[in-house]
């Protein structure tokens, strides 16, 4: 790559997708040498560019079974993929995960939801009348997966969330994994789980943390063509706002590049936007 | 469902699941046959079916192909996430309920991940056609380790917080040592567990590569353990890496060689996925969900299961260009000198 | 070996040890084709020559984690003993198999202890006062390993004890591996054990069961040399007497010279008596 | 004890254990250090020491010796079975209590099968000098198994019925699935696990050979772990067999490698016991037990610990010709092609 080219890269891209800045945003809020308990889809990839970029020393856990793989051929298409196992440096099974994330071993987990609520308990179950219709939902979504076990049990939790006003619901329709409860004090504490909860959300929309007394979600970055007003505007609850809130940078070109060409170059979990 | 309110046991109970194991034959004894007779042998009608593997790794495709043609009535699934073994056993359901049916599923997750949502338990589910009952993936797996390890119960944080512990038949209670809540979770003890894995010897002894999931647990939970696997091989063998058994043999009660039996989902050393005829699978259920006509799916199992005597004439069908495509797939994962 | 070398070794050992009938009365009490759960010390012995001899198909397992070694390489000096893992069909660590066990793996196990009383308890933790002397008995035991387990969770136990009154005990010093209980109805399963308990006792004097309905010893079968009253006036409690109650056979010369030659040469479990 | 009715925590609380963790460094880094360095960094007084190994199997005696060099007070030891390492420590305060004083034991067996009883053990318990609470290997096994699952308490059959529910804080109550009893067993966070394996690589993964014992759980519940080895390894090597890895790098906190660091005991495909060694440390300290003088003992511990810099200098008196000869022995057991 001669220099010039280097200098093109750091160049803002202009034609990022949604899911392309949720994967770059995701890889900016991991840290170096943490470990990190990967949920299937976005995370998968945003752990793959920290690694790649701001956090090479990150550690990935996958609930298959897998420590610390270098995950040197490829984006794993599951999270039992053949692909977290290579190299890597422990490997056993789902109980052994869990287990070590449960014993306090992963500093971060990193989970999808179809719905939050502004505690940031997700809804990965149903959509429907609850409890009355739980036996026959309107929409059956796929169920927790691993996910409530890392809502309970991961030190922090980075949830990614697509932004939609059905989507972000005062009330969830079921809570599958739990966040910040009813953002009582010490909820989680009395309720038996472990660790702190969530600690960022990611959307199409911006980035979202949650505020320390309240436990309320709040604006902290918003995306590029984003404001407070539009992203209020599409939120079923009123969030709160950082008081240093500012504008997350779009992505590089490199950024993009990397996604599109080393990590996801066939369009697994980010999809590309027909020409 | 509400009545997981009220506790009761699904497949073994507690003591019912030793009485099984103290009366079982644990003798190390040939358990080769062939997997009508397995099918045949072991799994009953009204059974809790423990499925092996995890999304489509190592799931029992071609046990639930045996299944689907012998017929099943009033089943219940449990695993913790599954793909393709379920679709396959509940799409039966949908085009031949007189065949096929099942009565309930214990689970944690049923989809693809990066091969979509399924169709099938949206089709179920939606139109109330089964119980269920959610739980998260640990707490599957840790339903299988109690009952893997003769307790009635495990305790967890898993369910904590969240609606699974109202909707499930956990119970919480104030930890006697701590004060803190915790959850118990009851025991799964399956009738029968059906398993997939790499290696075997006539035994029963399994080796696992990659991710074991919960296959151990499932398979020392149930009273039954029906195995398919890749390669049948020595014990002299198998005995002289004994720390990559992951499954002892008095565990298992029938060993079947079935190369490709967990095709199209991936088996670690062997092949990677075929996304496509997952894919197409679903691509015949969706437009049934939709109303559509059952016509196409029921022309699937025709030609793929009905239609044919046994796994390997299904698996025939792909040619040897595609399945050699899969397995360099795997080989680039895994590399390893021949 | 010639013909008449065989029927010579069928006949009757002379000069047997104490410690070399239990070992052939351990043998014949186990069942081929069982999985049986092998304590350290004369169990180890006893299950070699069960292999050797009426039960070729038996399966041993060590609490350190070996299932069904073959045992090609000789006695094992513990429960751990590399000899144990080798060849073996499974090797996990002391977690894995008590769960076998507890989940009802485990026909037989086979277990000593220091002290006895009528309805199979056994000690292997104290001697002294108890509760009040605990922390400072008179005399300390080993503690129960892997004994108190295997009590409350193999189908049925073969418990090994020196005959001696001092030994077999109205009432325990401290109960280390529960057997019957008090006798009572159902009462290991009321106390939320699994499995029937003590099967058979091996004693320097006789085999003994358990009669069905009180669950209290019973004489069996009377070793050579041993009457119903003598092996009476050596114990601490009234014994029942079996209907059927039969002298046991000596060791035949082929047995003696199996455990002296090829089991224990070395005398590690089995003393020699000096000479 | 008759304390053990009330409840209490040796070593850490199980909130205490979470947070421990979740501060701790888990990075992928070179943790070798040398074993003096890591028993002073680790190993401080008051705390609860988790002790690997089984009896004489793969004891982490070197990890003792230098312990007693460096000296330790107000201890607790927790182990399932064990001979020399408890041995070595305890005999130790037999002679210098001011220098090495144990509180509580918490264990389930301490002799030496083949090699006899343990006349430390009864020195101890029969004078009074130490407290300790009984459990079986399982309830032990259990407890650290409990504590590395980040639990509070793990249900067991293995206490019930016998006095071992008397005698220790076991909890024993009505399964709410059932109505059976059942036990509670409080988990075990120990502050730091002393463990010796056979390989690992400078990260801390730990390939364990022939038994695992309870290691990797031990290991995983406690605070610190340290690792000695017979073989440091590259991570390349380890990393391509990752099933073998028994204890992951993040559990661990120092890793050395000491050849014969189990040793008089047995250490699978390296060397078998050293029996006469072990018999004769006892033969020292039986005669004390009879009101023996003390100075056979202390002279022992003179010569072969107080008087060397490491366990490599003690390890050197044995002689190559006998090593070798506990090599051969070993190598018969477990045959392999160099």
């Amino acid at each position: 790559m001669t220099a010039s080219a280097v200098s093109n890269n750091m160049k803002v891209s202009t034609d990022y997708t949604a899911q392309e800045i949720i994967v770059v945003a995701g890889a900016k809020v991991l840290e170096d040498k943490k470990i990190v308990f990967v949920g299937t889809g976005l995370p998968m990839v945003a752990s793959l560019l920290a690694k790649l970029t701001n956090a090479p020393g990150l550690i990935p856990v996958f609930e298959a079974g897998a420590v610390g793989p270098p995950l040197k051929r490829g984006l794993p298409l599951s999270v039992g993929d053949s692909k977290t196992f290579t190299g890597a440096s422990y490997v056993k099974g789902l109980n052994a995960a869990f287990e070590l994330t449960q014993r306090g071993f992963a500093d971060f987990g990193f989970i999808g939801g179809a719905e939050v609520d502004m505690f940031g308990n997700l809804n990965s179950t149903m959509i429907g009348d609850f409890p009355a219709g739980y036996q026959k939902p309107k929409v059956r979504l796929p169920g927790s997966g691993g996910a409530s076990d890392m809502a309970a049990s991961c030190e922090r939790t980075i949830l990614i969330v697509p932004h939609d006003k059905k989507k972000f619901n005062a009330k969830l329709n079921y809570i599958t994994s739990p966040g910040h409860l009813d953002g009582s004090p010490n909820a989680r504490y009395n309720a038996g789980m472990q660790g702190k909860g969530p600690y960022r959300l990611i959307s199409t929309k911006g980035i979202f943390d949650f505020e320390e007394k309240s436990k309320r979600m709040r604006i902290l970055f918003t995306f590029p063509g984003e404001t407070i007003e539009s992203i209020q505007a599409a939120t079923g609850f009123e969030l709160l706002i950082s008081p240093n809130v500012s504008e997350f940078p779009a992505p590089t070109e490199e950024e993009v590049r990397m996604i599109r060409e080393d990590i996801d170059p066939t369009g697994v979990f980010v999809k590309r936007i027909a020409k | 469902m509400e009545n997981n309110d009220n506790m009761f046991w699904t497949g073994l109970s507690p003591d019912e699941a030793r009485e099984a194991l103290v009366t079982k034959d644990k003798s190390m004894r040939d358990k080769q046959m062939t997997l009508k007779e397995a099918v045949s042998r072991f799994i009953k009608d009204g059974d809790n079916v423990g499925i092996g593997g995890f999304v489509n790794i190592r799931q029992p495709i071609a046990i639930t192909h045996e299944m689907v043609r012998q017929g099943f009535k009033d089943i219940t699934l449990s695993f913790h996430s599954a793909g393709m073994a379920p679709d396959i056993l509940a799409g039966a359901m949908m085009i031949r309920p007189d065949h096929c049916s099942i009565k309930r599923i214990e689970l944690a997750y049923w989809a693809h991940e990066a091969f979509g949502l399924s169709p099938v338990w949206r089709y179920l589910a939606e139109r109330g056609m089964v119980e269920f009952e959610d739980w998260s993936n640990y707490n599957m797996s840790a339903r299988f380790k109690a009952g893997a390890m003769g307790l009635p119960f495990i305790p967890s944080r898993g369910p904590l917080g969240g609606d699974i512990c109202k909707t499930s038949r956990t119970k919480v209670i104030d930890c006697p040592f701590t004060g803190r809540p915790i959850a118990l979770l009851p025991a799964s003890n399956p009738n029968v567990a059906i398993l997939h894995v790499q290696a075997v010897d006539k035994f029963g002894n399994c080796i696992i590569r990659g991710t074991d999931a919960t296959c151990p647990e499932i398979a020392m939970a149930s009273a039954h353990t029906i195995v398919t696997c890749e390669q049948i091989v020595s014990h002299e063998l198998v005995a002289s890496h004994p720390k990559d058994v992951m499954i002892p043999f008095p565990a298992v009660d029938a060993v079947i060689q079935v190369p490709f039996g967990a095709y199209p989902g991936a088996c670690r050393r062997h092949y990677y996925y075929n996304g496509d005829h997952i894919r197409e699978f679903h691509s015949l259920v969706t437009p049934i969900c939709k109303g559509g006509p059952l016509d196409p799916l029921k022309a699937w199992y025709e030609e793929n299961i009905f239609g044919v005597e046994d796994f390997e004439d299904y698996i025939e069908k792909f040619g040897n260009k595609k399945l050699m495509a899969d397995k360099a797939a795997e080989s680039y994962n895994c590399e390893r000198l021949a």
